[in-house]
């Protein structure tokens, strides 16, 4: 069994509306310092795998055709092992 | 009667409310900004639908810390009935006037539909002129009104008479079928589906109007 | 002239001919040169040059043929020309209305690229003056085995909605149909219907000489900035690989500035000269148009446009298509009382420039001036190019098609309405809310949508309709058949028809044989317009609709109209109680 | 400079439809070795405050606050001083 931790982010040229909104709340709620806010989906998702080798293929594959616009977005991720219950 | 429209930055269903409460209800409305701070002079405060704040983040998140929101409490501490309708039940449960959390719809679709509802509790301000069980159709447009609340607070909902209507074939995957609950003082009202749609027959229904009159009702006893 | 250092020179342009790229041809590089300016532009004024000739801005190979629509009629307060058209439907009021396609962004980046479409055409019809009170949608897509098209149906249909139940505009009605020719090549037509009071028409003008030009809305990026029109010397590889022209739609921003336009339309109509949005080349077609229809000259400094990302070029800032701005003109001296009021809206507002009384159009950055070239160049000067135009070969056979009798009438229904074109759309618009502003009467599903207008008896009915194939087969006659479908739907619902906006979409107009089908059809929408009384308002054409040299059908989308003068008269689809008599009318 | 990396994610016992509904489109794109799959939003928060206590005191009161809703979800977060430019 293996963990993948997977960050989707935008890609820098990108709007993002989301995260503006975001920083004017924090402005208004007086969080004056907060210079830049960046937002992004985060996943983790266990593979019922025998290697890492595998389990890296599959997660590639899924960021790829799933979880990330490769117009807008860009993916990285980690994959460990995890101990057997 | 006075009513207030609390209008946030995105919302859209201000002006939809205003004018069930001037033309459907034949009272008084004022549209006030999500600057007020002072709510006191009005009999009944509104919470519109639309999508506060671009509903960024998480519908209702941002609108929480409008500065009209203390006078919204302050309002509702009063006794005075607070009604928040779809973006307006979600801000009310991010302020925390009433429990739970609306998540995404269990299909992650948005739905536009007429909805057949039941009337749980005809006890309330909201819902005085419905018979008891009565059954309805008010419309729903919404992404996220799939009602959440954990057991204990399911049991203590029920327990206090809290769920005001469900739903009578879950569109979005709600707890216990809940469209609508108020607090436990039962003068904060918060529903998905949409009264103030439903106020004239052109619109297909008038089932929505009733809330109103309710509310009419709940003022002419305290006068 | 400046350039900037790492721009070619006017004479490097000259020579290795960039603008070639950039669809500006050689012919109209020499006129421009020779003729309209007296000197080689530079690569900011070149790149200008490029966008603004261009079919999408000047409609260069549409408008000999576009001439021959019908715009008269007596309800026309404005037809084809401003942000949208605009007609009489009595009590001092008006309906505002136009439709345009986003067909190459949607298949590009499909939810965004169909956000930003509705975005834009709300932008038309507030800037105006009119408050946007429905959308409707017309979409065409390949057929749903292939997976990538239920990816586009998807994706489209979702981002429709995003950006349209966000924003609080009910979408009441639209299309949808299926069929091979548009795969790779979906559809992605939307149109926007707006109420106003005839007293606050605005139009995009930029005049009185020494005011001001304010900049509002979002901050400018380097959204949807072709990717063919960056020289290769002003982005290193690596950032190249990592950056993105995808145009980003702000619902809520858009919201904010609707409402904030329409207040400053409202109460301070005196100080406002002129109000256009950023659309297709953005600041530059806004500017350059606003300053041609006054007749006068602009002059702006790119330095003060608010910029989302660092070291961005004149043209760059000039063509960006960031999404959510829109360009004033204000009376000098009271720009406050405007900058105050988007102010409050929280909106980024700044006086970029101002009208000048010499007719040039004039940009600096830092400092220096980047562009000098009349305003009449860019716009007005454009010279029209009438396509070569051949009737298809494919038409010599329509007629020989055979049709096989059927044989199991049940059988044939059942297959009809398994249909994706035919069976129900209720799984599409039920993500749209058709009823946000609560004066929808008829709701998505049956013939024409219709929204009452909230305190008078009147409603409008609207539709969209096009049946493709009719065109393919006989561009002339399935063009009519395209308006009275529109009409029929209109009619079905209780109103009558006044007036309609087209999106045509076709291939290339350099393909002699989509020149034809685009006339023929224009002549065809034209004959019937006439007959039912309905001019064309405004209009949106896309050309070069087509995948490894196969066009789509010709599209000629038809958005139409109609008043029904008393609610009373809202007639509806379905079938209300049994025994009633069912009749059949026509032939 | 400080940049604080920050994950909301839902609690364990909240059903997450968006993540059940990644979790079939996967299924749907025979990823089928997935058993399962959470998501969350993460945030990269730029402050510019003289110390790394004050960094954190301030993200954890803007997660408190804004970021997370504490009715189903769950912050954490890594503060790290920026190199000065
Ligand atoms: N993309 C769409 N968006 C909104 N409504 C739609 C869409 N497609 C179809 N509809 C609605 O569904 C109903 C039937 O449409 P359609 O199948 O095109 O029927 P018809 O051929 O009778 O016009 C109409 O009310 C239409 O407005």
């Amino acid at each position: 069994m293996f963990l993948a931790q997977v960050h989707v982010t935008y890609k820098p040229s990108i709007l993002d509306p989301q995260a503006e909104a975001i920083k004017n709340a924090m402005h208004r709620l007086e969080f004056n310092q907060v210079t830049a806010v960046q937002q992004g989906k985060y996943f983790e998702i266990t593979l019922d795998v025998p290697t890492v080798q595998q389990a890296e293929k599959q997660i590639d594959a899924i960021c790829d055709q799933l979880l990330a616009n490769p117009n807008m977005e860009t993916y990285r991720y980690q994959v460990k092992e995890l101990a057997n219950q | 009667m006075k009513f207030a429209v609390v209008s946030f930055p995105g919302s859209n269903c201000d002006e939809d409310l205003y004018y069930a409460i001037t033309d459907g209800l034949h009272e008084a409305a004022t549209v006030v900004p999500h600057t007020t701070t002072d709510l006191s002079d009005f009999d009944v405060v509104l919470i519109p639908g639309g999508f506060s704040y671009g509903d960024y983040l998480r519908s209702g998140a941002i609108a929480k810390f409008a500065p009209v929101m203390p006078a919204v409490k302050d309002f509702a501490n009063t006794g005075k009935p607070v009604l928040g309708i779809c973006n307006g039940f979600q801000i009310l449960t991010e302020a925390g006037l009433l429990p739970g959390t609306l998540q995404h719809n269990q299909q992650m679709q948005f739905i536009c539909e007429p909805e057949p509802l039941q009337v749980e509790n005809n006890q309330t301000m909201f819902t005085s002129a419905f018979q008891d069980q009565q059954r309805i159709t008010l419309p729903i447009a919404h992404g996220e009104g799939n009602y959440y609340c954990d057991e204990a607070t399911l049991a203590s909902l029920r327990e206090n008479h809290q769920i005001a209507f469900t739903y009578r074939r879950n569109p979005n995957g709600s707890v216990s079928d809940i469209a609508g609950i108020t607090n436990q003082a039962g003068n904060v009202l918060g529903m998905m589906p949409h009264p103030e749609r439903a106020v004239e027959d052109i619109q297909g229904g008038t089932d929505g109007l009733l809330v109103f009159k309710s509310l009419v009702q709940a003022h002419l006893r305290t006068v | 002239m400046q350039q900037l250092k790492s721009e070619p020179t006017p004479e490097e342009i000259r020579d290795q001919k960039p603008y070639e790229a950039w669809g500006l041809s050689q012919r109209e590089y020499d006129y421009i040169s020779q003729k309209l300016i007296g000197r080689l532009p530079n690569y900011t004024e070149t790149g200008l040059f490029a966008v603004m000739w261009s079919e999408h801005c000047s409609y260069k190979n549409s408008k000999p043929i576009l001439r021959k629509f019908w715009n008269d009629g007596s309800r026309v307060i404005q037809g084809p020309g401003e942000g949208a058209g605009v007609l009489d439907i009595g009590d001092g009021q008006a309906v505002v209305f136009k439709a345009e396609s986003h067909n190459h962004p949607s298949f590009v980046e499909p939810f965004e690229g169909a956000a930003t479409g509705v975005g834009g055409i709300i932008r038309d019809i507030f800037s105006m003056g009119a408050k946007p009170i429905a959308s409707l949608d017309s979409l065409r897509f390949g057929e749903l085995d292939n997976p990538k098209n239920r990816y586009l149906l998807t994706e489209i249909v979702a981002g429709i909605a995003a950006y349209g139940n966000c924003i609080g505009i009910p979408t009441v009605g639209g299309e949808i149909s299926f069929d091979s020719v548009y795969d790779g090549n979906p559809l992605v037509n939307v149109m926007c219907v707006g109420l106003m009071d005839q007293a606050d028409l605005k139009r995009g003008r930029a005049s009185g000489t020494g005011n001001s030009i304010i900049y509002v809305g979002a901050k400018t990026g380097r959204d949807g900035i072709h990717g063919a029109t960056f020289a290769s010397n002003e982005f290193s590889e690596e950032k190249e690989a990592n950056r993105s022209a995808v145009q980003v739609g702000d619902p809520f921003m858009e919201k904010l500035l609707t409402d904030a336009c329409l207040e400053i339309i409202h109460d301070h109509a005196d100080i406002l000269m002129g109000i256009q949005d950023m659309g297709a080349a953005g600041l530059v077609s806004s500017s350059a148009e606003m300053a041609s229809k006054a007749k006068s000259g602009v002059t702006m400094d790119l330095d003060l446009v608010p910029q989302r990302e660092p070291g961005m070029s004149a043209y760059e800032i000039m063509l960006s298509e960031s999404q959510e701005r829109m360009l004033l003109c204000v009376k000098k001296g009271q720009e406050q009382t405007v900058l105050d009021i988007f102010a409050r809206y929280d909106l980024d507002a700044v006086v970029v420039g101002s009208v000048t009384d010499d007719r040039q159009y004039r940009l600096y950055q830092h400092g220096q001036l980047v562009t000098d070239v009349p305003v009449t160049s860019l716009v007005d000067d454009v010279v029209e190019q009438e396509q070569p135009s051949a009737k298809p070969a494919r038409l010599a056979h329509v007629k020989s098609v055979e049709t096989t009798p059927i044989k199991d009438p049940a059988a044939t229904l059942k297959k009809l309405l398994g249909q994706p074109t035919i069976a129900s759309k209720q799984s599409v618009f039920k993500q749209y809310d058709s009823q946000v502003q609560a004066n929808t009467a008829v709701t998505p599903g049956s013939d024409a949508a219709v929204v009452r207008v909230r305190h008078t008896k009147k409603a409008l009915a609207m539709t969209t309709d096009c049946n493709a194939r009719y065109i393919y087969l006989d561009p002339f006659v399935g063009g009519q058949i395209a308006v009275s479908e529109a009409a029929r739907n209109i009619v079905a619902s209780g109103g009558i028809p006044i007036g309609i906006t087209d999106c045509l979409n076709f291939g290339s107009p350099n393909d002699p044989e989509s020149y034809w089908e685009l006339d023929q059809s224009v002549q065809g929408i034209a004959l019937a317009c006439e007959r039912f009384d309905t001019p064309v308002i405004s209009g949106n054409v896309s050309m070069y609709n087509e995948t490894d040299g196969h066009s789509i059908y010709p599209t000629p989308m038809i958005g139409m109209v109609g008043l029904i003068e008393d609610t009373a008269y809202i007639t509806t689809q379905s079938f209300k109680s049994a025994g009633d008599a069912v009749y059949l009318i026509g032939n």
